[in-house]
């Protein structure tokens, strides 16, 4: 049993609102130090030990991201460590 | 003969009565697909309606992209057969590779729920022959726009492709609602069988219920072309 | 997922092992541990109840509750769940109901929610919900869960639910908090909302400074059914099987629970961890929706021989009050139920707020079938008991027996208080501090105070939020918001429709609660009647402060008896309802605001009635129904203008909303009446910029003298405004005079120019108004 | 300027209902071998130097993330590294 992130982001290419917004609401509440934000999605997946790389970047590439509009990352986290 | 025009039901789906309903408006007889069967049951169309698919959960659209039903579909759809998606419909067949581009979050960030105008770009595709007037300039036609996630999005060079294979199929008129690129709100295949917008002409189909009938011609445009090629 | 071997060996039989403290398993409390250590001491002052209530409860069983069932008495004895407080008052409700407005109720006060006939063989559920604490904790949340349960509630009574309200009250609309609050309830009542896939038809929208800590988010819905198909919540018919179905049982909203474990189990491995749960649940709507539509299916395949919802108090609820209302008795098995957590305790299990569930009787025969319907939805399903004729609720857990009570003294025999009540000294004070002595404005100052009034928080155009609402989906919706009432047809087959409209000021209830429900429950009738519908039945969300402060409890006896005296007059009765108390910022109690919800039927939808005007080729009058009285204390002037709230509220005169609402359904069979809209917060000009803007149509009108302030602003209740053809003129005077209702002609409306044009008084251009109007909400909230 | 990524989660205790949806479309697509998915939010920031990593905290626990259903994760990423 394994531990994998999958961090999922718009592409830098296409306008992300949301990410727009969170920055002013931060800039808002004081926190003018960041100057950009990207809105994406993170998920976490116990996978058993047959499950492959090769698996994983493509479960990834064609259901837990839409390339069209997203890039993704996975990354085997260590034994128990959650993101 | 009887037109057959089926209406899938995914779990989650919303406004398949009101596809049904379109579709019985018209004269068909409507036939309702379950998600988890494959069988099409021999229905000379296909609607995917609007509503939240298996909750919408990863992206809209993306876990019915992957049902049974939209193997037969997928597959009966480049053969020919006309299907046509509505708001998380139209989404679905992004998703499943039917239609290019993505629909992503509302520029806004809110979901909508108003009537919109819009302007039929093509007129002469299987769902929209109806709109075909006299003279080229086609009066706008109104019709109500709910969802959040509506956003038309391809790229540069996918949207130049739409443009020069003329597979525009709506487009906003006045204010862009949710931030569309090139104001896109519906497009189709290039043979005009297969078309997705993000809409609800179903919802415009009685002036008691709706803010008038302008969806219907989307559904009576099918008929004409359906009945037309039996006879 | 079969039923489960419910043997009654396994049901019965205890063993003792359990008691043993061994290794890392804590023993959990049993009957027979209870019986056997009747000193053990327990957290009851913790879980919220009093010494007598615990010593009533050491009575009822002869022996000291198990934890478990300390959980379930002191869940179910809760103000929210027993109305121990509110009981007394609220049996005035059928004491003021009479047998002629019994005539169409098939159930009533008591029930899940009250159903009434509403011809052709269909009948009609309705009712509205408070969560209001909940989304202050969080927005979102909060209310998405709200809409989730009062879908269940109509649900339960074996109905359709065909659409849903929304009943918001927030602190001043620039304030902080408020730019917190408000986005994160609209956005979960859209988002939970809108996947229901049932229309949002109507609510309110208030902001006010008592609030700010202390929002009310209120939740309605109506169902439909076939009067012959009613599903009550009980149990009965021995042997027939409890199914439990929908989503897992998890550590959502067990609040209570949660003190009795950190108190006992304080040394468990996670107590410590639970202790912090906080009371939030957290909705899935797509499994409520999936929910719905196989209850629905349900229903319909005749699988159903009782229903109950899991709302408040989860299974502690739905078990005691099933079996309290059926055959008496009832046996489950807690090990059968679906968790979401490991190590669930009885009292947790049993307490567990967890959303999207419900519970089932059902006949042995028919189990496999409505699992079957269950499994083709994916709605996880299993039989956790069985119906006996015992008068014992026995619950066991881990194969012991942890609770064995009568059903009845947990549902039904709760306390009941009677708490003291009076009018408080500074009624008297608030009540002499009239508008009469604020300076009223020249007659040149009007058209500025018509759109400074418009563009006011309270009176402002609601779009920002109704627009994130769903109000098309089904394809049923006649009259959704911007109209006075919602309105839905009943189904494809009909053309029979159903209203409904809910309100309340409560700056009217402050100056008098009597009164100002009443004249709650006057503009919600009136708002049905404009629509066309024929009002006929009345239900309530009581919003107060704490019951314990003498001068809130008259609030509420005041509220009730208004409005139940309002509604024998009316002859409408009240079907049911719900009270939230304990709404205030640390002393401070809310404006008492108990929100009047109307419910009324009209034969043929395509006669409904809406506020727009000028939409024909025919030239339309304006035409003002009722009288118009120099009444100001209270009104959105006295806010906007001055800051001010005393005096008196309006007159209540319900002969004359009676008279109004006879005439509106008569204009609407007839088609007399093109557009129509009623009078209420910034009176006559409030109600012409609505109609002009939504129309997008000018008016010339002149107002009746002598004093035009008062006819433009004053807020007397009991008047319509109408449009009516210029070629039905006749029969509308003659309509009039026939019911004796006073009406006055106003001018005409101007297609051709869009303005409004109060001859002397204002001249404005309908974009001008659109633009005060419709500003407001986005400029706060984005 | 550095890039932070902020990883939000909803608590194990609270119903994750995106996860449990995803996790079945994995399953149903041949992907068996996913035993859980949790969903959360992943967000990436960019922030000039003077922004410390309390700040980051704050700013996570009170915009990024809801404390009262959500836990998160605050980590900077290497030079131009995106994840
Ligand atoms: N929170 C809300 N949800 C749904 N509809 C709302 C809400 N707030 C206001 N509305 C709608 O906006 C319109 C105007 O509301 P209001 O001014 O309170 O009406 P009225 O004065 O006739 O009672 C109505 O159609 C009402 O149903
Ligand atoms: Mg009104």
């Amino acid at each position: 049993m394994a531990r994998v992130a999958v961090d999922v982001v718009i592409k830098p290419e296409i306008l992300d609102p949301q990410g727009k917004a969170i920055q002013a609401a931060l800039a808002r509440s004081g926190h003018a130090g960041v100057t950009e934000v990207r809105a994406g999605k993170h998920f976490e997946l116990d996978v058993d030990g047959a499950v492959t790389d090769e698996e994983l970047e493509r479960l990834a590439g064609s259901i837990l991201a839409n390339p069209v509009i997203e890039t993704w990352t996975v990354t085997r986290l260590a034994d128990g460590e959650a993101r | 003969m009887t037109v057959r025009i089926g209406v899938i039901t995914f779990p989650g789906s919303l406004d398949d009565v009101d596809a049904l309903r379109a579709a019985k408006i018209v004269g068909a007889e409507p036939v309702s697909l379950w998600h988890a069967d494959a069988d099409l049951h021999g229905v000379d169309a296909v609607i995917i309606p609007g509503g939240f698919s298996y909750g919408d959960y990863l992206r809209a659209g993306a876990i019915a992209a992957q049902a049974p039903v939209m193997r037969s579909v997928v597959d009966a759809a480049r053969g020919g057969l006309p299907v046509l998606g509505i708001c998380n419909g139209f989404q679905v067949l992004c998703e499943a590779g039917l239609l290019p581009g993505a629909l992503v979050r509302n520029a806004g960030l809110r979901f909508r729920c108003i009537d919109q105008q819009l302007t039929v770009e093509r007129t002469s595709s299987v769902w929209t022959s109806r709109y075909r007037s006299e003279y080229d300039d086609v009066r706008p036609i109104l019709i109500p726009l709910k969802h959040a996630e509506g956003r038309y999005v391809a790229t540069e060079h996918d949207l130049d492709a739409l443009e020069a294979e003329d597979r525009v199929l709506f487009r906003y008129h006045g204010d862009n609602p949710n931030g569309s690129l090139r104001d896109i709100a519906g497009i189709c295949s290039a043979d005009g069988r297969i078309a997705g917008l993000m809409p609800h002409p179903e919802h415009a189909i009685d002036a008691l219920t709706g803010p008038g009938t302008d969806g219907l011609g989307m559904f009576s445009s099918l008929m004409d072309s359906l009945v037309g090629a039996a006879s | 997922m079969t039923s489960t071997g419910m043997t009654s060996g396994g049901m019965t039989t205890t063993s003792t092992t359990g008691n043993d403290l061994t290794g890392s398993e804590i023993a959990q409390d049993t009957v027979i541990l209870a019986a056997a250590s009747p000193e053990k001491p327990q957290p009851y002052a913790e879980l919220g109840l009093k010494d007598d209530e615990y010593a009533r409860i050491r009575s009822i069983l002869g022996r000291r509750p198990t934890e478990a069932e300390l959980a379930m008495y002191s869940v179910m004895w809760s103000e929210h769940c027993s109305y121990k407080s509110s009981k007394v008052h609220l049996a005035y409700f059928g004491e003021t109901t009479t047998d002629a407005m019994r005539e169409k109720m098939l159930a009533g006060i008591g029930e899940n929610a009250g159903v009434v006939e509403i011809g052709d063989g269909w009948a009609a559920t309705f009712k509205i919900e408070s969560h209001n604490h909940p989304s202050y904790v969080e927005p979102y949340q909060g209310a998405a869960t709200g809409v989730g349960g009062i879908v269940r509630d109509i649900l339960a009574m074996g109905a359709r639910p065909v659409a849903v309200t929304d009943q918001l009250r927030f602190g001043p609309a620039d304030a902080g908090d408020t730019a917190r609050v408000l986005p994160g309830v609209v956005a979960g009542i859209s988002g939970h909302g809108n996947a229901l896939g049932r229309a949002n038809i109507g609510g309110e929208t208030h902001f006010a400074a008592s609030y700010a800590g202390t929002p009310l988010v209120n939740a309605g819905c109506i169902g439909v059914l076939r009067a012959s198909d009613m599903y009550t919540a009980h149990a009965s018919g021995v042997g027939n099987k409890v199914v439990l179905y929908g989503s897992r049982t998890g550590l959502d909203g067990i609040g209570g629970a949660s003190v009795l474990a950190s108190a006992t189990f304080s040394d468990a491995a996670d107590g410590g961890a639970r202790r912090k749960l906080p009371s939030v649940q957290v909705g899935d709507p797509f499994a409520e929706k999936v929910l719905i539509e196989c209850t629905l299916e349900l229903f319909a395949a005749d699988l159903v021989a009782g229903i109950s919802d899991l709302g408040a108090a989860g299974l502690a609820c739905a078990t005691s009050e099933l079996a309290s209302a059926g055959d008496g008795g009832m046996i489950v098995d807690l090990d059968t139920v679906p968790l979401r957590a490991e190590g669930m305790s009885a009292a947790e299990i049993l307490t567990s707020e967890s959303q999207e569930r419900m519970c089932a009787i059902v006949e042995p025969a028919k189990v496999d079938a409505f699992l079957a319907v269950c499994a083709k939805w994916d709605v996880p399903a299993v039989v956790i008991g069985e119906v006996t004729d015992t008068g014992r609720l026995v619950i066991s857990h881990r194969g012991e027996v942890v609770v064995d009570v009568p059903p009845r003294t947990v549902a039904h025999d709760g306390p009941v208080y009677r708490r003291p009540f009076h009018r408080p000294d500074s009624q008297d004070a608030l009540q002499a501090n009239t508008s009469a002595n604020l300076p009223r404005p020249a007659d040149d100052e009007l058209g500025g105070l018509i759109l400074r009034l418009a563009a006011s928080e309270n009176l402002c155009a609601k779009g920002w939020i109704t627009d994130q609402y769903d109000r098309y989906v089904r394809g049923h919706t006649v009259l959704a918001q911007r109209s006075d009432a919602g309105m839905v047809r009943v189904d494809d087959e009909t053309s029979l429709g159903l209203a409904m409209a809910s309100d309340c000021n409560a700056r009217l209830t402050a100056l008098d609660p009597y009164r100002g429900t009443q004249l709650a429950l006057a503009e919600a009738y009136r708002n049905v009647a404009t629509s066309g519908a024929t009002p006929l039945a009345v239900t309530n969300c009581l919003n107060f402060g704490s019951p314990e402060d003498p001068g809130v409890m008259w609030q509420f006896r005041e509220a009730v008896h208004g409005l139940a005296d309002g509604c024998a007059e009316l002859g409408i009765p009240v079907t049911g309802g719900n009270v939230s108390f304990y709404n205030q910022t640390g002393s401070e109690a809310i404006l008492p605001t108990p929100v009047v919800g109307v419910l009324g039927v009209i034969d043929d939808v395509a006669r409904r009635i809406g506020p727009r005007f000028g939409q024909g080729r025919t030239s339309e009058m304006l035409f003002l129904l009722g009288e118009t009285r120099d009444e100001l204390d209270g009104s959105e002037w006295a806010r906007v203008v001055h800051g001010h709230l005393g005096g008196v509220p309006p007159l209540v005169d319900l002969a004359a909303e009676q008279r109004l609402a006879g005439v509106m359904a008569q204009a609407a069979k007839a088609g007399l009446v093109t557009a129509a809209h009623d009078l209420s917060e910034g009176g006559l000009a409030q109600a012409l910029v609505e109609m002009c803007v939504l129309s997008d149509c000018g008016a010339a009108i002149t107002v009746p003298p002598p004093n035009p302030f008062v006819a433009l602003f004053s807020e007397t209740p009991a008047r319509i405004l109408v449009a009516v053809p210029t070629s039905r003129l006749g029969e509308f005077a003659q309509l009039c005079e026939e019911h004796s209702q006073p009406s006055s002609a106003l001018g005409t409306v101007t297609p051709t120019r869009p303005r409004l044009e109060i001859s002397g008084v204002a001249d404005i251009s309908v974009a001008e108004m659109r633009e005060a109007w419709t500003g407001t909400l986005p400029a706060l909230f984005g």
